[in-house]
């Protein structure tokens, strides 16, 4: 298993963070979505203003919908992004 | 027939051919009665020059299988159709296409409003509105548009 | 635009292109959203060979302009076409093509089901079934069908 | 104005009336697509067989759609035929 997830970011959120991807490797305390944010919001103050930018922000945790709930660990690939928008 | 050969799923920048694809459809079962489909361009007006769409490559795909497969099996069809566009799509240009074959028109019809219903928010595509004054603006999802897909 | 240049109206033994109808509805107004389409094809199956399609000419036409106008003004379309075709068709081949173009998804769709609903058991049209071991079969009218248009 | 009616069968009721048209020349008394089937039943007995096999019967008059009460008159297209089955 890998030591690390890899973070993705699409849309106006992946222009609002300025990358559309990176790689953090997981305390072992973060067992949830809602963890892995608070750590992202830690590592980088950018985010809280980013993050309250986007109310309804998403979440896929190895390209499946989940919410703050869903489990994470190392090796997944976790997904942020504002609700989709197609057809 | 395998559900495999029932359903096609395409993301590509690339045009469709809403003829080959129809009549690739018509030919999957001789007991086919009725084909619908939508197909979704980009609307014009309020100085719209183009949209961008951005998706979420694999995911995406993933995820227009599985609700091919919730359609095919919901509505006993006899195959289904997603095509969706990705990039710059000038004023005019299709975007998406959806196609649903069935023995009877109700639910080739009912299908093919499920599927692009469900596809609108349930879909990992992005759009960005550029207008002639320079603008660009990210489409924002709306509540109307959730409330029709959770209604099925 | 007149409304004439919106609606396209054709009874005709010949085969039709989907690919062509669609691209003529789009170009009607870059303020296109959506297109629904429904196509009927001669649907296999129980011995069935072919279908004999009779029609009242004139009666006909007129019927379908009339119904047409009414999706139009209805689900304020851009425009609407529909071709149906007269006259002998095997199994499998397309028999009607009904498409509706409007700003938004909803009213494309809603229209394209009203005109399938619709000229089902309001056009003059009678279809005689011709099975393989030479019966030939006047297609009953489906108490269904007219129920399904008398609800729009 | 025309001195007869043109009267039309489409689809089984043709087949069983054995002929697709007709001229007839309506009698003063004849007001309404009833009257002019009383008619039709008295010219021919076969029509009473016929009839009796099409209990949905439509009829259009001047192409336009019609039931026992639309009045009609020298001059006028008279169809009948079975519920339509398009599409």
């Amino acid at each position: 298993m890998s030591d690390s997830v890899t973070v993705l970011y699409f849309a106006g959120l992946r222009e609002q963070v300025g990358r559309e991807s990176e790689t953090v490797t997981l305390a072992p305390d973060v067992q949830t979505v809602k963890d892995f944010l608070a750590v992202l919001r830690q590592q980088d103050a950018a985010f809280n203003t980013v993050f309250s930018q986007f109310p309804r922000m998403r979440v896929a945790v190895n390209k499946v919908m989940g919410d703050l709930s869903t489990a994470v660990q190392n090796g997944d690939e976790i997904a942020f992004f504002p609700p989709m928008t197609g057809g | 027939m395998t559900q495999q050969s029932r359903i096609r799923v395409v993301v590509q920048s690339a045009p469709f051919d809403v003829g080959t694809e129809t009549a690739r459809l018509l030919a999957l079962d001789p007991e086919t009665g009725g084909l619908g489909s939508f197909l979704g361009v980009v609307r014009g007006g309020g100085g719209l020059v183009a949209l961008e769409l951005e998706h979420y490559p694999g995911m995406c795909e993933q995820t227009l299988m599985t609700l091919a497969e919730d359609a095919l099996q919901r509505f006993s069809l006899v195959g289904c159709t997603i095509i969706h566009r990705v990039g710059r799509l000038v004023v005019g240009e299709p975007i998406v296409l959806v196609l649903a074959s069935a023995a009877h028109r109700g639910a080739a019809l009912d299908a093919t409003r499920f599927l692009i219903d469900r596809l609108k928010t349930g879909a990992p595509f992005w759009k960005a509105e550029e207008f002639a004054d320079g603008r660009r603006v990210w489409v924002e999802s709306r509540q109307e548009d959730e409330a029709i897909a959770a209604g099925w």
